[in-house]
C-alpha cells in the first residue's frame, strides 16, 4: 500500500504525539502560536452595503441536501437565526454532491441577491470562481465544514482542524488496539476533499507517532450504507484475526462498519452481544459519526468511541460568524469571535474560525446528545 | 388430425440437441462458470475468500439488488426500462422506517411498502400502457419526482430507534442471512411464473412483436400493467431488505443503484431489445457482481483501479454471452 | 342454396386520407373456398381485418350464423372460430416455433400452467398434418427463412381449430411446391366443413381452388359469382375496370456481351460454387424451392453477405464486392424479396424511400437537393402508377402491392447495369404485375441485364430468355427459353428433394 | 381510376399549412408553448429572472450538457443510446489535467489529448457496437463503469488545479459580448442541425433508426455511420470536459457523473423518440433550454432544488403527454380539412 496523501496534495502537518497528558494543551498552544501573528488571507466583498444590525437574509448551500449530516447543520443555523432574531436562513443545495450543480445553485442566489452565502464546498478550487463572483457583487461569504481557497470567501468555520481530527481518531484507535495494531479504513470516495485530508493527516500522524501500527488498506463505499456494510464485511473476512480495527470516515461508513462487526460477531468487548470468539478475532471500530447513528452500537458495547464535532454547533457558529462579519464586529486580523452560546471561538490559519477540538463520544456521554 | 404425431424423439429433423442445450441454459451456465472461476482463482490466492463466512457475504452483498433485478428483467423483456427503481427503493425504505418508528405493527411496516411499490408500479404502468408514453420518459420523470419529493419531505433526517425485531434482513435462520432466502425463493417463483403462466409468456410476446401480440389477441396494455406492478412488488421487497439491514435508515436515495440493477439484468442475458432473457440469469449476475467486488478487495487491486477492473469484467461477461448467441445463430443457419 | 355462416353488408371503412371501403359486402358459406380479389389497395386486407376484429367498420353490419355481432378485438373473433393468416407475417423472432404457433392460447396443465410437452407435441402434430418436417418446433423463428416463417404462420392459424379461416395472400411467399401442399391443406379443411376466405393475386390459383369469388375495386363491391361461371379475362376486367391483353409482355431484344459473370461463388451455407453469366439485354429467370439459396446467391453477388470465395466480373473486369455500396457503384442493383424488412423503410415517406438507395445522385456535396428528390419520387409514382395521394405519403399506409411498387421504383432509380430482382411481383395485383413485367422487358430492351428470382413459374417461364434452377445452394440446371417447360423446370427444382421431404413424415405416419 | 394518382402527385411540395401545422404540433411546438408560459410565470415570480445578464449567464451552465446532447440526438435517432458520456467527460478531463501536470505536456497539447481521449472512448464504444454487435445500452453501461474507473485510476483520485488564466477564458470569459462557450454551442448546434436535416448522412441516420436491415440493403454504410456518431459523442464529451475544466479551473475524476441522464432527458424532452427514427436538433436544444429556464427561474422565485427536480420530472412526462394529444388532435384536424377538400 503506497503512501496515501490525499486528493489535493496539500502538505500535512501531524500534531505532537500524546505524552500521557497535556497533549491537548500542545495542540491548542500550537493553534495559539499561530494566532499571535494572524495576517488575514481571506477575501473581501466589493462595496458591500452596510447592514449592521439590520435584518439579513442568508442562504446556506451545503454539499448536498437530503442527508442527515447537513440536516443537523441546518438545524444549528435555524437555532442561531432564532436567537439573533434579525437573520433568516434558507438551506438549498444540489441533490447530489456534484460541484457543477452546487455552482449553479450558488449562482442563482447571487442573481436573486441575498445578503450572505454560507457554503460547504464540494471542491475547494472549483467553487472559487462563483464565490469570487459573489464577493464581487457585494455578498458576504462564509464557509463551513468544507473549505474553499481562502481568497474566495471571508471566513471559514473549521469544525476541527484536519490534523486534530486525525490525531483524535488515531489516538483512540491506538488506545484500543495497541501501538502495534493493524487497521483498515472505510471512506466515502477518494475524491471527497475532507475525507481525503483526514486520511492524509491520519497517515502522517500514524507514521510519526505509531510507526509499529500496520496500515492495511483504504476502501471506497460512496455514501451508501449497504455498500459500506459490504466493504467492512469484506475487510473482516479478508484479514480475519490479522485486522484489529476499522476506521469509518463518514457518518454512514462508521455505523455500517459497526453493524458489520456485530453481524460478523467480532465485537471486542466480551460482554457485548455479537462478541468475538477470541481476543484475536476482535475488530475495534472507531470513526466519525453522529451520536444518534452510533447509540445502538455503543449501547451494545460493540463500539467504544465515536469521534465528531457537533454539526449543530457548526451550523450555529457559521451563522454567528456571518452575523458578526456583517455587523463589522469581526474584521480581518481579529483573533477570536463571539459565537453566542459557544462563547469566544479562536481564529486559526489566518482566516479560519476553529469550532474546537473534536469531541469523543463514549457510553457515558453519548445519550446527552441528540443529533 | 390426419397424421398421427411422431414422438418428438423419433422425428430426426425436429430436435437438434446441441441447439436445445445451447439456447436454454448457456447464459446461466456462463455466469455460473464465471462465478466458479473467480471463486477458485481468488480462493487459491487467499483461502479466506472461500471461507463459508465470505461466501455468505458474497451472496448477501447484492441480494436486494438481485430481487430488484428480477422485476427489472421482466420490464426489459417486455421491451421497456425503468430507471426510477433507485429512487423508489429510497422512498419505500423511508416509508417502511417511518411506519415502524411510529408504532405501526412491524409486519405492517414491512408489507405496506410492498403494496406502495405495486401502486407506484401501477401508476408508471398506466402511463406506459394506456397513455402510451415511452417507459424511459415516464421513469426518468419519476426518478426526479420521487427523489425530489423524498428530500422535500424528509430533508434527509435519519430514521433511528427502530423497534426491536424490525431488522428483517438481520435475521439468520439456520445461520444464513434472510435476504439470501428472499433472493433464492423469489427467483425460483419468478422463473416458474415466467415459464408456465400465460401472462409470463405474453411478456415475451409483447417484447418480441407488439403487433403480432395484438393480433393473437394478447392485450398489450394489460400485460404491461402486470409487468410494472410486479416490478413494483419486487422493488418493494428489495427496499425492505435494504431498509432493515442496518440499525438506521438514511431517508435518502441510494446513488447509482438503478444502474447496478439494470446491469445485473442485462449481464444476466436479458436482451435490451426485449423478447428474451431469464430472471435466473439476472440473479446470478447480481451475485457475480458482488463476488467481483469482494474479489477485487481480496486480491489487493489498487483501490483506484477497482472500478476500471469492475467495468472491464462486466464487459467480458457480456462479450462471452454475445459470442455464445453468435454460435447459436450460426448453428441455426447451418 | 345453403344459408351463409358469415355475412357483411354496407361495410365502410375510412383511414386518414383514404376511403378503404365504401358500402362493401361479402358472404361466406360453410365448407366453401371463397376467393376475394381486387387490385392493390382495393380493400381486401381491410375487409378481412374487419372480419377478424382488427378494425371496426365505420358503418355496416356483420352477421355470424344469422345474428348480428361486432368484434372489439382479434381475441373475440378468434373465440368465435375465426382464424387469420395476415398479409404481413406476424411472428415472434425470439421465440420457438412451438410457442409462436400457440402464443395466446397455449395448452394448459394443472394450476393453469403452460403445458410445454403437450404444446410441442401438438405443434409437431400440426406441422405433420401440413407435412412440414423440416421445422424444429424448438427452433427460434428469427433464424428461419421467409418460406419457413410463412409455414409457421399457417400452422399458427390452424392451431385454433377454426370454422372460418382467412388467408391473405398466403402463397405470396411460397414456391410452387409449397403452394401445392397448401392447396392440399385447404382442400382437407374444406372437407372438414371449414369456410375459407382466400386472397391472392395469382388468378390461376383461384380457378384451381376457389368455389366462389368476390371482387372489390377501389373499396367498392363489384360482384360475386361461382368460379365456374367466370373466365380469367372476366375477373381481370372486374378488378381493373379494363382488360389486360397480355400478362407477360416479353419484348424481343438482341442480347449483347456479358455484363455480369460469376465464377464458382461460395457463401456458406446456401451459396455453393455458383457460376453463371448474365448478358446485356437478357432476362434470366432463377427458379428454385424456398431455401434453395437463390436469395443468398443474389445477396452474395450484391455484397450483402460478401462472398467467401469465387470471382465476380462486371463488364469483364474482376471486381471485389464487399458491401452493397460497392455493388451499386459497380452498377449492380438488388430488389430484395422481403419488402417489409429488407426493401423499405416503412415509416418514411415514398419520396424518402425512392431516393434512399441513390441519395448521392440527388445530392450535391452531401447536401440533399429537395427539388431533384421530389422530381425523382413523382417520376417513380407516375412510372409505376403507385396509388398514393402524394410522394409525401408514408409508405406504411400503402397497400401491400403499392409498397412493392415503391421497392421496385427505388431500385430502378439507381439506373443499374445489372438488375437482380428477388420476387419482384410478390403480392402485386395483375394490373401492376403486367406493368412491372412490361417495365422489365423495356429495361432489358434498353440493354439492362436482368436476373429475376421468382417462385411463380408462369412468371419465370413467361419473362425469361434463359431459366436457371438452384437447389440446395447449387446451380443444377439451365434451360433456353424454348425448352424451359413447366415440367422439366419443376423436375429440376424438386429432384431428390422429393425423398427428403416425404420420407420423415412417412416414418411419422406409421 | 389509374389517372387519379398523377393529378394528386403534382402539388408535391408540402403546403404552407402543412409546414406550419406540423411545426406547431410537433414536440417543438409543445416545448415553445411550455417555454413561453414558463417565461411569463417566472418573470412575474422574480424581477431578476428575465434579464439579459441572467439569461446569458445561464447559458454557461447548459453549454456542456447541450454539446453532448447534439450527438446523443443522432445516436438515439438511430435507435441507440450512449450512457457512457458522463464517464467520458470524467476521463477526458482527467487526461487533460494529468497530461499537463504530471506528464508536463504544454497545456495546449493537453487540451488536444483531452479531446482525442473523448474521441477514442467514443470510437471504442462504436467499434464494439458495430463490429462485435454489443447492444449500445449494454456496451455503454459497461464503459460507463470502465471509463469512470480509468479516470479514477489514472488520476489516483487526485484533482488537478492551478490552471493559468488564459485557460479559464473558454469557461468564464466572454467573446463579442456572449459567454465564450455559448458561441461554441451555437456553432456546433447549427452544424449538427444542418447535417441532420439536409445531408445524406443525416437522412441515413433516420433510415437506420427506422429499419436498419433496409438501410443496409440500400447500400448505406450503416456500420461506418454508427461508428462515426459514437465517436462524435466522444468528441463532444471531450470538448464539454475541456469547457467544464476551464469553467471550474479544476479537474476531478468524478466530473460528469450523472450527466448521461440529464442529457437523455433533454433529448427525449426535445421530442426524439427513444425507439429511434424521429427527432430533431432544434427539439433537443429547446429541451435543454427549457430545463435550464425552469432550474434557474424556479430557484429565483425561491423554489429549492428538491422541489425543482419534481417540477422538471413532471414537465418531462406532461410535455410528451401533451404532444401525443396534440398529435391526434392535429390528425383529426387535417382529416377534417382533407374531407372538405374531397367534397369540393
Ligand atoms: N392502417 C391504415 N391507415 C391508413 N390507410 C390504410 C391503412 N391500411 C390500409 N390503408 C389504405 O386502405 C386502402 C386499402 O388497403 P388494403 O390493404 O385493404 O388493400 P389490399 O386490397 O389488401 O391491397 P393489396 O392487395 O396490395 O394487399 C389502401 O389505399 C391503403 O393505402
Ligand atoms: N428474411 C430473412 N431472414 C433471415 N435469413 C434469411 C432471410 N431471407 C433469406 N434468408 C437466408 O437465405 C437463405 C435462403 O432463404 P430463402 O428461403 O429466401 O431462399 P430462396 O431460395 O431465396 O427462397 P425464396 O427466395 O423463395 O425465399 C435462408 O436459408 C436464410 O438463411
Ligand atoms: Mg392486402
Ligand atoms: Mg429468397
Amino acid at each position: 500500500q503506497d503512501r496515501w496523501d490525499g486528493a489535493d496534495d496539500l502538505p500535512v502537518n501531524p500534531l505532537d504525539c500524546p505524552m500521557a497528558e497535556g497533549a491537548e494543551m500542545a495542540a491548542t498552544e500550537e493553534a495559539e502560536g499561530e494566532m499571535m501573528m494572524p495576517e488575514y488571507d481571506g477575501g473581501e466583498p466589493v462595496d458591500a452595503p452596510d447592514l449592521a444590525g439590520q435584518d439579513i437574509t442568508l442562504v446556506d448551500v451545503p454539499k448536498l441536501i437530503g442527508v442527515g449530516y447537513f440536516a443537523a447543520t441546518t438545524q444549528g443555523m435555524q437555532e442561531a437565526a432564532e436567537e439573533l432574531g434579525n437573520v433568516s436562513v434558507t438551506t438549498d443545495g444540489p441533490t447530489e454532491a456534484n460541484i457543477d450543480d452546487q455552482i449553479a445553485v450558488i449562482d442563482n442566489y447571487i442573481t436573486q441577491g441575498v445578503n450572505g452565502i454560507l457554503f460547504a464546498a464540494n471542491d475547494p478550487v472549483a467553487i472559487a470562481p462563483v464565490l469570487t463572483r459573489a464577493l464581487e457583487s457585494g455578498i458576504r461569504v462564509v464557509g463551513y465544514d468544507a473549505n474553499s481557497t481562502p481568497d474566495a470567501r471571508q471566513w471559514f468555520v473549521n469544525q476541527a482542524a484536519f490534523e486534530g481530527v486525525a490525531k483524535s481518531l488515531v489516538d483512540n484507535m491506538a488506545e484500543q488496539i495497541g501501538v502495534d495494531g493493524s487497521f483498515a479504513i472505510v471512506t466515502s470516495t477518494f475524491t471527497t476533499p475532507n475525507q481525503a485530508r483526514w486520511i492524509a493527516e491520519m497517515q502522517a500522524y500514524q507514521e510519526k507517532c505509531y510507526p509499529e501500527m500496520t496500515w492495511l488498506e483504504t476502501v471506497e463505499a460512496q455514501e451508501d450504507n449497504i455498500l459500506s456494510f459490504n466493504q467492512a464485511t469484506t475487510l473482516i473476512n479478508k484479514y480475519g484475526p490479522d485486522m484489529d480495527g476499522i476506521f469509518g470516515m463518514t457518518s454512514i461508513a462508521t455505523p455500517a462498519a459497526a453493524e458489520a462487526v456485530t453481524q460478523a460477531a467480532v465485537c471486542p468487548l466480551a460482554s457485548s452481544e455479537g462478541a468475538a470468539a477470541s481476543e484475536d478475532d476482535a475488530v475495534v471500530v472507531v470513526g466519525l459519526a453522529t451520536p444518534n447513528a452510533m447509540k445502538p452500537y455503543v449501547e451494545t458495547q460493540c463500539v467504544e468511541r465515536v469521534v465528531l464535532w457537533n454539526p449543530v454547533d457548526l451550523g450555529y457558529a457559521a451563522v454567528y460568524v456571518m452575523r458578526r462579519t456583517i455587523d463589522g464586529e469581526f474584521l480581518p486580523g481579529a483573533t477570536e469571535v463571539d459565537a453566542g452560546r459557544l462563547g469566544m471561538l479562536p481564529v486559526v490559519n489566518n482566516s479560519e474560525v476553529l469550532l474546537g477540538p473534536p469531541f469523543v463520544f463514549t457510553a457515558e456521554n453519548i445519550n446527552d446528545f441528540d443529533f | 388430425m390426419a397424421v398421427t404425431a411422431p414422438s418428438l424423439g423419433r422425428s430426426p429433423s425436429r430436435i437438434t440437441p446441441r441447439f436445445k442445450l445451447g439456447s436454454l441454459l448457456s447464459q446461466e451456465v456462463i455466469l455460473a462458470l464465471a462465478l466458479i472461476v473467480i471463486v477458485l482463482v481468488v480462493g487459491s490466492v487467499n483461502a479466506r475468500y472461500v471461507s463459508e463466512r465470505n461466501l455468505t457475504s458474497i451472496f448477501l452483498g447484492n441480494a436486494y439488488i438481485a430481487v430488484a433485478a428480477i422485476g427489472m428483467s421482466m420490464v426489459i423483456i417486455s421491451g421497456n426500462i425503468d430507471v426510477s427503481v433507485g429512487s423508489l427503493i429510497g422512498v419505500l425504505a423511508t416509508l417502511s422506517g417511518t411506519l415502524a418508528v411510529n408504532g405501526v405493527p412491524i409486519w405492517l411496516s414491512w408489507v405496506i411498502p410492498v403494496f406502495a411499490g405495486m401502486l407506484a408500479g401501477a401508476v408508471i404502468g398506466f402511463f406506459v400502457a394506456y397513455l402510451k408514453i415511452p417507459s424511459i420518459v415516464v421513469t426518468l420523470g419519476f426518478l426526479s419526482i420521487l427523489k425530489g419529493g423524498l428530500i422535500s419531505i424528509t430533508n434527509g433526517e435519519w430514521i433511528r430507534d427502530l423497534p426491536a425485531g424490525f431488522g428483517l434482513a438481520q435475521e439468520r435462520p439456520f445461520g444464513i442471512p434472510m435476504p439470501i432466502y428472499f433472493m433464492i425463493v423469489l427467483t425460483i417463483l419468478a422463473a416458474l411464473w415466467q415459464r408456465y403462466s400465460a401472462t409470463g409468456r405474453a411478456i415475451y410476446a409483447v417484447g418480441g412483436n407488439k403487433e403480432a401480440a395484438r393480433l393473437s389477441g394478447i392485450s398489450e396494455p394489460r400485460v404491461l400493467m402486470t409487468v410494472f406492478i410486479l416490478n413494483g412488488f419486487f422493488v418493494g421487497i428489495a427496499s425492505i431488505l435494504f431498509a432493515t439491514q442496518l440499525e438506521i435508515i438514511q431517508s435518502a436515495v441510494p446513488a447509482g443503484v438503478e444502474l447496478l440493477i439494470i446491469t445485473a439484468a442485462v449481464v444476466g442475458g436479458v436482451s435490451i431489445l426485449g423478447g428474451t432473457g431469464t430472471v435466473v440469469g439476472a440473479t446470478l449476475a447480481a451475485i457475480l457482481l458482488s463476488a467481483i467486488g469482494s474479489a477485487l478487495v481480496f486480491i489487493n487491486v489498487s483501490p483506484f483501479w477497482l472500478r476500471a477492473v469492475q467495468g472491464l469484467l462486466i464487459l467480458v461477461t457480456v462479450l462471452a454471452d454475445l459470442l455464445r448467441r453468435r454460435r447459436n445463430q450460426a448453428s441455426l443457419k447451418g | 342454396m345453403m344459408q351463409p355462416i358469415l355475412e357483411l353488408e354496407h361495410i365502410s371503412k375510412k383511414f386518414p386520407g383514404v376511403q378503404a371501403l365504401t358500402d362493401a359486402r361479402f358472404d361466406m358459406r360453410a365448407g366453401e373456398v371463397h376467393a376475394l380479389l381486387g387490385e392493390n389497395g382495393a380493400g381486401k386486407s381491410t375487409m378481412i381485418k374487419i372480419i377478424s376484429g382488427v378494425h371496426k367498420p365505420d358503418t355496416g353490419e356483420i352477421r355470424l350464423d344469422g345474428q348480428r355481432i361486432s368484434f372489439n378485438n382479434p381475441r373475440e373473433a378468434q373465440a368465435k372460430g375465426i382464424a387469420t393468416i395476415y398479409q404481413e407475417l406476424s411472428l415472434y423472432p425470439e421465440l420457438s416455433v412451438a410457442e409462436n404457433i400457440f402464443m395466446g392460447h397455449a395448452p394448459r396443465g394443472m394450476f393453469g400452467a403452460v403445458d410445454w410437452r403437450t404444446m410441442k407435441r401438438r405443434a409437431a402434430e400440426i406441422l405433420d398434418s401440413l407435412q412440414i418436417t423440416d421445422l424444429d418446433v424448438e427452433a427460434k423463428v428469427g433464424g428461419l427463412t421467409v418460406g419457413k416463417r410463412q409455414r409457421v404462420e399457417i400452422a399458427k392459424a390452424l392451431s385454433l381449430n377454426a370454422r372460418i379461416l382467412i388467408m391473405d395472400e398466403p402463397t405470396a411467399a411460397l414456391t410452387e411446391a409449397d403452394v401445392q401442399r397448401l392447396f392440399g391443406i385447404v382442400r382437407l379443411l374444406r372437407e372438414r366443413n371449414v369456410g375459407i376466405i382466400y386472397i391472392s393475386h395469382r388468378l390461376e390459383e383461384v380457378f384451381v381452388l376457389a368455389d366462389r369469388v368476390t371482387v372489390l375495386r377501389d373499396g367498392q363491391y363489384v360482384g360475386t359469382d361461382d368460379v365456374k361461371n367466370v373466365t380469367q379475362d372476366k375477373l381481370i376486367s372486374m378488378m381493373v375496370g379494363r382488360t389486360i391483353e397480355n400478362l407477360f409482355p416479353k419484348l424481343p431484344t438482341e442480347i449483347g456481351k456479358p455484363v455480369l459473370e460469376v465464377r464458382n461463388l461460395w457463401r456458406k451455407p446456401l451459396c455453393r460454387g455458383v457460376s453463371m453469366t448474365l448478358r446485356a439485354g437478357e432476362i434470366v429467370g432463377l427458379a428454385g424451392l424456398v431455401g434453395s439459396g437463390r436469395s443468398e446467391f443474389a445477396q452474395t453477388v450484391f455484397g450483402f453477405t460478401p462472398a467467401q470465395d469465387g470471382e465476380i466480373m462486371v463488364d469483364g473486369k474482376l471486381e471485389k464486392i464487399r458491401n452493397p455500396g460497392e455493388a451499386m457503384s459497380k452498377g449492380i442493383a438488388y430488389v430484395p424479396e422481403d419488402r417489409g424488412t429488407q426493401g423499405l423503410v416503412r415509416q418514411m415517406r415514398i419520396r424518402e424511400n425512392v431516393s434512399l438507395a441513390v441519395l448521392r445522385s440527388v445530392s450535391r456535396g452531401g447536401f440533399i437537393d429537395d427539388k431533384q428528390e421530389r422530381e425523382l419520387s413523382q417520376h417513380a409514382i407516375r412510372q409505376l402508377g403507385i396509388r398514393a395521394f402524394s410522394g409525401e405519403q408514408v409508405v406504411n399506409k400503402l397497400s401491400g402491392g403499392n409498397q412493392q411498387k415503391v421497392v421496385v421504383a427505388k431500385w430502378l432509380a439507381s439506373k443499374p447495369k445489372v438488375l437482380i430482382m428477388d420476387e419482384p411481383t410478390r403480392g402485386v395485383d395483375v394490373g401492376a404485375k403486367s406493368e412491372i413485367h412490361r417495365l422489365i422487358s423495356e429495361l432489358a430492351q434498353q440493354g439492362l441485364a436482368i436476373l429475376m428470382i421468382s417462385s411463380e413459374l408462369p412468371e419465370v417461364l413467361g419473362m425469361s430468355d434463359r431459366v436457371l434452377v438452384m437447389r440446395e445452394g447449387r446451380l443444377v440446371a439451365e434451360f433456353e427459353r424454348k425448352d424451359a417447360t413447366q415440367e422439366n423446370v419443376v423436375a429440376a427444382m424438386m429432384r431428390e428433394n422429393v425423398e427428403v421431404n416425404v420420407a420423415p413424415s412417412r416414418a411419422a405416419g406409421d | 381510376m389509374t389517372t387519379l394518382p398523377e393529378t394528386k402527385v403534382l402539388d408535391d411540395a408540402p403546403s404552407l399549412r402543412d409546414r406550419l401545422g406540423s411545426a406547431l404540433f410537433r414536440q417543438e411546438g409543445v416545448l415553445i408553448l411550455i417555454g413561453i408560459i414558463a417565461l411569463v410565470v417566472l418573470a412575474f415570480g422574480s424581477e431578476n429572472f428575465l434579464t439579459v445578464d441572467n439569461l446569458l449567464n445561464q447559458t454557461r451552465f447548459l453549454a456542456e450538457i447541450g454539446l453532448i446532447a447534439l450527438p446523443m440526438t443522432y445516436i438515439i435517432i438511430t435507435g441507440g443510446i450512449d450512457l457512457s458520456v458522463g464517464a467520458i467527460v470524467g476521463v477526458s478531463a482527467i487526461m487533460l489535467g494529468v497530461s499537463w501536470q504530471n506528464w508536463g505536456l504544454p497545456l495546449e497539447l493537453a487540451i488536444v489529448v483531452c479531446i482525442l481521449t473523448g474521441v477514442l472512448a467514443g470510437f471504442v464504444n462504436g467499434l464494439f457496437i458495430v463490429r462485435v454487435g454489443v447492444p449500445p445500452l449494454i456496451m455503454t453501461l459497461a464503459t460507463l463503469a470502465f471509463y469512470r474507473g480509468l479516470a479514477e485510476g489514472i488520476s489516483e483520485s487526485r484533482s488537478v488545479r492551478g490552471y493559468p488564466d488564459w485557460f479559464e477564458q473558454l469557461g468564464q470569459g466572454n467573446f463579442l459580448g456572449l459567454p465564450t462557450q455559448l458561441w461554441v454551442l451555437i456553432v456546433f448546434a447549427i452544424v449538427f442541425a444542418i447535417v441532420l436535416a439536409r445531408t445524406t448522412f443525416g437522412r441515413s441516420l433516420y433510415a437506420i433508426g427506422n429499419n436498419e436491415l433496409g438501410a443496409r440493403f440500400s447500400g448505406i454504410p450503416v456500420g461506418r455511420n454508427k461508428i462515426i456518431i459514437y465517436s462524435l459523442s466522444g468528441l463532444m464529451a471531450g470538448i464539454a470536459a475541456w469547457i467544464f475544466v476551464s469553467r471550474t479551473t479544476t479537474t476531478r475524476s468524478d466530473y460528469g457523473s450523472g450527466w448521461e441522464l440529464d442529457v437523455i432527458a433533454a433529448v427525449v424532452l426535445g421530442g426524439t423518440s427513444i425507439f429511434g427514427g424521429t427527432g430533431t436538433i432544434i427539439g433537443t436544444m429547446l429541451g435543454i433550454v427549457l430545463i435550464q429556464i425552469l432550474k434557474n427561474g424556479l430557484a429565483l422565485t425561491g423554489v429549492t432544488s428538491d422541489a425543482t427536480i419534481v417540477v422538471i420530472g413532471s414537465v418531462l412526462i406532461l410535455s410528451i403527454l401533451i404532444n401525443n394529444y396534440a398529435g391526434s388532435l392535429f390528425g383529426a384536424l387535417t382529416r377534417r380539412l382533407r374531407q372538405t377538400q374531397q367534397n369540393t
